[in-house]
């Protein structure tokens, strides 16, 4: 199999780069656009994490990446999706369907994943052991033997007791946090060269979110990947992200350094979630700052600007007809915002 | 495991108690006993029989005695000596009526069985994974047909249309020329060209609930979390499909399995005596319209028996195939 | 007004109502609204409720008694209304039918005369009878004028009964039969369902081995059984009750089955612990908060069930353990086609089957139907 | 007549509750969840007491304990009516908890599933006055009042729950709550399912309601930042039991518990800098089981200062400092608190 490269190579320290993704969904209301013109870039080794409530788009936006979109989902035609798992090779990954043979090679090999419900993404009638085994198999073309004691170093790496036991054990006899630690086991079968993590700690209670947090840093730290990080939550994204991207109605609003957004947010969108949340040892105010309404359904996403129905600092004739381009900054910083650079400082 | 087989099979004692308690009080139902019956064929016969004599039958065979007395002696004769009582209307021993039709229920039975599964589980799958395709509505329609036609009628046509247009008397498991005979490649072939009727009438029946369970069990699978991780580990569709989630969606299909054979041993006593075939149903059909008692009663028994045990085996094999059972 | 993206939109099915009206539409318009999407089961709806009509009036449908014999006429095939005579267009009409014997064979054959038309007429006189068996009248909704003959839309059995009228006079005991089975097994079934369900505990797990149980027994024999134990002396009606019986016996555990789990589920609902903590009675929170949200998914059950016991009476009284002739009902009629012979000689005789087929169908797409449309909050 | 110091509401006294889930059959011992265990504390009038802990912890049944939505097992349950005088709820059955419900209420988490869709909000929130004997004039214009309470149209009245968002039909709750004036509310993760923009509307919806109508609440909640925002006091529950109680200034200051310690330390902080490789996540293991908590202190085998005395002895419950913790070392263990 000669796999496709595209003409135009990604330079060496881009991963994965995505170019004005689109994705629609057909229903029977109507169309729905779920991602509109979403772009970033991953390198190799760093923690992207992307922030957003829901209905943002950005489970839909990985989805993507991986090419597991719902059988009604419509791309868009300009977009494109470049992955460079090794720096020497691109995949145009937009390009391929669902059930092709590339993706399916990189797929648990070259990108791994791993998802919100540590209790129903495990086949609940094969052993952890074999879920992992078979995938090893799969890419590494190794002999069960082999792919069995890959397994058994997987679950140790992933730091749950007793691997040897656990090879054999069934979804339903863990508690959640091994489950995902087993989760997260099999989609670093074959040391995938980016991982994406989708809210991957939500369902955990926040002892063992700590935990899982901790042991996807060091996983990072000792193998290198790359990571998207999908979360609501803004803490997680504090803890885990070398940099941060919030996303608000299928587009990205902002994007930058994990210090600069949380320190110097350029989009009142960013600016605003980050004060309507309480966090612990804060000079403690009566009331929460708020953002008016609530968020849109995606059926009636507002025109030009889809923050400015919410926006403090919206300009009734500029922000209700022209959608705002992305502004960037000289420390990387980018903001879709008309007003982004010239807002009051608000931060923290 | 072993434990959890243990206690279901001491589970299935009481169940298998009760179950033939039934069959004996359905045995009893009707009014008058044996000795009414015996007296009544005498007299018809020309003989003279007397009350008392009547009454003296009565007292020897213990039908004056309670009922749970008379159970006893049955369910004993039945456990230790293998005798299910008499025919009345054979007038032979019941045993000697039922082993050899039973043999060939349960190769029709498990013959349908089989067809049933290799027509329905593919056709589910398919259904499901291509919802609203052509083909999923052609066997939708399908499903909703084999659910409306009464086996019977199903058998009746099919004959009707063997008879006009294939020129075939498919009436009974083989030409009469053959039967009694010994097994020859020509009745083995005739065979053949007769059973085909019983089993597509006994599978199509089966197969068109079944579809639709499928179906509704796939589609439910097809949605879960555990079938996109294993899409995104690179397996091809095919693969995931028939290694995750039909596995999980079978598991209702196995907890029936038991149960469809037994399910199929009374399906067919609707079909045999339509198709006039040698099984058990309708000997089963001809006890009961002549009340022929014992034999009617052994034969509940023996299905019951049999359906107790496939519900046995069936939650074994669920057991051993669904690991959440097991070390639940 | 804003709809939380991840519950599907209401309007999606009901996209014909305006947004002031879907948000204020009572639950069953919701549940019309998105039945009406079914368009098969709207079918059926509308078929069944003329099938029953039919039933109901069966007296007045049908042209003759369904047990006068007619010795003249045995298997007659059916006749064909025609509205087209001589190349002109006629009101409808039937030609008359002239027995003849096929001189080699000895066999009956009709021969429709064809320079004979009789006029087909609407409310006509015919057989006197008492409607449901209460009003004397011969009123009947169509007939010939002409008493000699006939008109047999389906063709006459070997008696020479008219087949049509048996099967208007059947669908009287096989239909109701199907309801009143599961108008038993109903009862029996939220009975039990519903303390099982409410109660749980010991109960519940009584009952659930109980269910287990009954669930275990092979129904088919178990049925023939009971049926064949009924004393064949036994008055038509009292047997048809007992039938029925036999029949809702083996049905309710699955309608017991629905009714525990939907008081399962719903007795965890936030909405109804809310409703206790506002001071609502026991009485109050089963008939005004789970009583209401169970009563489509119960309904489209029941409609699930009446095919079984429709196909249960016909198979029973087609092997002679059900009911038994003279009661007119679908499986007896069916009797009369049992083997081979009959049917090639007089292939009409299947025409009750095709009757049961389509009413079981037609069961079966209204079920569901109303299923689908039971939840309209898609939960 | 049963007596209670004047500023307090709600006086609750060993507390406790078993769910039996699984009956002793002769293949299988009797399985319990001790889901409360000899729970004991207090609720001030007009206060914001806050319950926090992992899930399993119990925090949600004592929620469902005081309002009378389950039975109690064992303990104490003295409740402040409206007219000053005090009953024991324990002792009550359902026929006279119920002219009782209109001075406690409760709003739960889902708002999808705690409003019945077959009504409208007119039906909904009337529901309450009208099974108190409100008159049909009296419903109608009250619905009203609290529709635009809590910032919806009067005019949404006719409709029913699913023309709603989330957030929304969250404020219908507290309207309904509010139906009937009661002195207190009990709210169960009454935000978590909320996105976080609409979160913080509605806690500040809940705030004005507290002062406006001089309301009492019971806030339970898995995310440590929003009780320290609203609640004046604090207990944290571990396996049905409370193991640290106290105001929340000082118990986020500085616990006293190493439950507390390592729930304050795993909470991811909104802020890069705080990152801290070594603290967060230095729990080990989860929860246990509740049906077969572990012997002694049931926190020892994820404690890092337990020490043997702990897997034998269960800490009593004690004061120090003004607070109650059951830990054996609550007093030689420097922990490290939050913040200000």
């Amino acid at each position: 199999m000669t796999p496709k490269t595209n003409t135009a190579q990604l330079p060496k320290d881009v991963l994965l780069d995505l170019q004005d993704v689109k994705v629609s969904f057909e229903t029977r209301e109507g169309t729905v656009t779920a991602v509109n013109g979403v772009s970033y870039k991953v390198r190799p080794g760093e923690v992207l994490g992307i922030v957003g409530e829901s209905g943002s788009g950005k489970s839909v936006t990985v989805r993507a990446i991986m090419r597991l979109l719902a059988k009604n989902a419509i791309e868009g035609p300009k977009g494109s999706i470049r992955f460079n798992p090794n720096g020497d090779q691109t995949y145009d990954l937009h390009e391929l369907s669902r059930d092709n043979r590339q993706i399916r090679a990189l797929r648990g090999n070259r990108i791994g994943m791993i998802f919100q419900e540590p209790m129903t993404a495990l086949s609940p009638v094969h052993s952890i052991g074999s879920q992992i085994s078979r995938t090893v198999m799969l890419h590494r073309k190794s002999t069960k033997a082999e792919a069995r004691a890959r397994a058994r170093d997987l679950l140790e790496r992933v730091q749950l007791p007793n691997p040897d036991l656990m090879l054999d054990r069934f979804p339903h006899q863990l508690s959640g946090g091994m489950r995902q630690r087993a989760m997260i086991a099999l989609a670093l079968a074959c040391d995938p060269s980016l991982l994406i993590a989708d809210e991957p700690t939500t369902a955990l209670d926040v002892t063992t979110e700590a935990q899982i947090l901790e042991l996807l840093k060091s996983l990072q730290a000792e193998l290198g990947m790359a990571i998207i990080f999908i979360t609501h939550n803004f803490g997680v994204v504090a803890d885990i992200a070398d940099r941060v991207a919030v996303m608000y109605l299928g587009q990205i609003v902002e994007t930058g350094d994990v210090d600069d957004i949380f320190y110097a947010p350029k989009h009142p969108y960013t600016q605003a979630l980050l004060q309507s949340i309480p966090r612990l040892g804060q000079k403690k105010v009566r009331r929460l700052k708020t953002i008016r309404g609530s968020v849109p359904d995606p059926y009636h996403i507002p025109s030009g600007c889809p923050f400015h129905n919410r926006c403090d600092h919206a300009d009734a004739a500029l922000c209700t007809q022209e959608r705002p381009p992305l502004r960037g900054f000289d420390n990387g910083q980018e903001a879709r915002c008309h007003f982004a650079g010239q807002l009051p400082e608000a931060s923290l | 495991m072993l434990s959890f087989i243990l206690r279901r099979t001491l589970w299935a004692i009481p169940t298998l108690i009760v179950v033939s308690f039934i069959s004996f009080l359905i045995i009893q139902l009707p009014p008058g006993d044996y000795a009414t019956a015996y007296a009544a064929e005498l007299r018809n016969g020309g003989d003279y029989i007397t009350e008392a004599q009547e009454e003296a039958i009565r007292t020897q065979l213990g039908l004056n005695d309670p009922v749970l007395l008379q159970y006893g002696r049955w369910i004993g004769n039945i456990l230790f000596h293998g005798d299910f009582g008499q025919s009345f209307h054979w007038n032979a021993p019941v045993s000697d009526l039922i082993w050899d039709r039973l043999a060939l229920t349960l190769l029709l039975s498990t013959l349908s069985l089989v067809f049933t599964w290799i027509i329905a589980i593919p056709i589910g799958v398919y259904s499901a994974q291509r919802q609203y395709s052509f083909l999923d509505y052609l066997f939708t329609v399908f499903g909703f047909l084999g659910k409306g036609i009464p086996d019977f009628l199903l058998a009746l046509v099919l004959m009707w249309i063997s008879f006009i247009w294939l020129n075939l008397d498919v009436g009974g498991l083989m030409s009469p020329q053959f039967e009694g005979q010994p097994l020859t490649w020509a009745k083995f072939v005739n065979i053949l060209s007769h059973i085909w009727i019983p089993i597509v009438v006994l599978a199509t029946g089966g197969a068109a609930g079944l579809i639709r369970v499928m179906r509704a069990n796939m589609l439910d699978e097809l949605g879960k979390p555990y079938v996109e991780t294993a899409y995104a580990q690179g397996l091809s569709e095919r693969q995931v499909v028939w290694r995750y989630p039909v596995r999980v969606a079978l598991n209702p299909f196995i907890s029936t399995v038991g149960w469809a054979l037994p399910a199929l041993f009374s399906g067919d006593v609707i079909t045999a005596v339509v198709l006039n075939l040698p099984t058990t149903g309708p000997l089963l059909l001809q006890a009961l319209k002549m009340q022929d008692m014992y034999l009617a009663g052994s034969f509940i028994l023996i299905l019951s028996v049999f359906t107790v045990i496939g519900t046995l085996i069936s939650d074994i094999l669920l057991a051993w195939s669904d690991p959440r059972i097991r070390y639940a | 007004m804003s709809v939380d993206p991840n519950h599907p939109d209401l309007s999606l099915e009901v996209a014909a109502a305006d947004g002031e009206g879907l948000y204020t539409a009572r639950p069953w318009q919701l549940i019309w609204w998105r039945f009406r999407k079914h368009r098969l089961a709207l079918a059926s709806l509308v078929f069944l409720i003329f099938a029953y009509t039919v039933a109901i009036f069966a007296e007045f449908v049908a042209p003759y008694s369904p047990t006068s014999i007619e010795r003249l006429q045995t298997f007659v095939p059916p006749q064909v209304v025609r509205v087209w005579h001589d190349g002109a267009p006629h009101r409808p009409f039937i030609y008359e039918l002239e027995r003849t014997r096929d001189p080699v064979t000895a066999r009956v054959t009709y021969v429709q005369n064809r320079e004979n038309p009789i006029p087909l007429k609407f409310f006509v006189r015919g057989e006197d009878y008492k409607f449901w068996g209460i009003w004397r009248t011969d009123l009947h909704l169509f007939g010939l004028d002409d008493r000699r003959q006939k008109v047999n839309l389906l063709g006459t059995d070997s008696l020479g009964r008219d087949l049509f009228s048996r099967l208007v006079y059947g669908a009287r005991v096989t239909l109701s039969a199907g309801l009143i089975g599961v108008l038993f097994a109903f009862v029996l079934g939220l009975f039990f369902g519903s303390i099982s369900g409410y109660y749980g505990g010991f109960l519940d797990s009584s009952i659930q081995r109980l269910m287990e149980f009954i669930r275990s027994v092979p129904t088919i024999p178990l049925w023939m059984g009971l049926a064949a134990a009924l004393p064949i002396e036994w008055d038509p009606l009292f047997v048809y009750v007992l039938i029925t019986l036999i029949l809702a016996l083996i049905g309710w555990t699955h309608l017991a089955r629905v009714v525990r789990g939907r008081f399962l589920s719903l007795r965890t609902e936030d909405y109804v612990m809310a409703a206790r903590l506002a001071g609502a009675s026991e009485y109050r929170v089963i008939t005004k908060h789970m009583l209401p949200s169970m009563t489509s998914y119960i309904i489209a059950a029941m409609t699930l069930a009446v095919p079984e016991m429709i196909l249960g009476e016909t198979a029973l009284s087609f092997l002679g353990l059900g009911l038994r002739p003279p009661v007119v009902s679908w499986g007896v009629l069916l009797q009369d086609a049992q083997n081979l012979r009959s049917i090639s000689l007089a292939p009409w005789l299947l025409t009750p089957g095709l009757a049961v087929v389509t009413v079981v169908l037609a069961f079966n797409f209204l079920g569901d139907g109303l299923r689908d449309a039971a939840d309209p909050y898609g939960h | 007549m049963t007596q209670m110091a004047d500023d307090l509401l709600f006086s609750v006294r060993g507390l406790t509750k078993h769910f039996v889930l699984q009956q002793k059959t002769w293949h299988k011992p009797e399985r319990v969840l001790r889901a409360v265990e000899d729970v004991s504390f207090d609720i001030r009038k007009g206060e914001t007491f806050g319950l926090v802990g992992e899930s399993g912890s119990g925090k949600s049944t004592v929620a469902r304990l005081l309002l009378r939505a389950y039975s109690l097992t064992s303990g104490q349950l003295l409740f402040r009516q409206a007219d000053n005088s005090v009953i024991d709820l324990s002792e009550l059955d359902n026929r006279h908890m119920r002219p009782l419900r209109r001075e406690m209420q409760m709003i739960f988490q889902d708002p999808y599933s705690s409003l019945n869709p077959r009504m409208t909000l007119q039906e909904l929130i009337g529901e309450p006055m009208q099974l108190h004997g409100y008159s049909e004039e009296e419903i109608r214009t009250r619905v009203a009042s609290l529709l635009s309470e809590v910032g919806l149209r009067p005019e949404y009245a006719a409709r029913y729950p699913h023309a709603f968002s989330g957030g929304q039909r969250q404020r219908i709750c507290i309207a309904r709550a509010l139906a009937l004036n009661p002195s207190f509310i009990a709210a169960d993760e009454a935000v978590s399912a909320l996105d976080v923009s609409v979160a913080a509307q509605n806690i500040n919806l809940l705030q004005d309601m507290q002062e406006k109508f001089d309301l009492t609440y019971l806030f339970i909640t898995h995310d440590l930042g929003m009780v320290e925002h609203i609640s004046d006091r604090l207990a944290v529950m571990y396996l049905g039991r409370i193991v640290e109680m106290g105001t929340t200034d000082e118990l986020f200051a500085q616990p006293k518990h190493p439950y507390t310690e390592a729930l304050l330390r795993a909470v991811p902080q909104p802020d890069p800098r705080q990152r801290n490789q070594e603290k967060r996540g230095a729990l080990k293991g989860e929860i246990p089981d509740a049906t077969n908590p572990p012997s002694g202190c049931a926190f020892h085998p994820r404690c890092p200062y337990a020490t043997d005395l702990c897997k034998i002895e269960r800490p009593a419950q004690r004061a120090i400092d003004g607070r109650q913790v059951s830990c054996h070392h609550a007093e030689t263990l420097a922990l490290e608190g939050v913040g200000t």
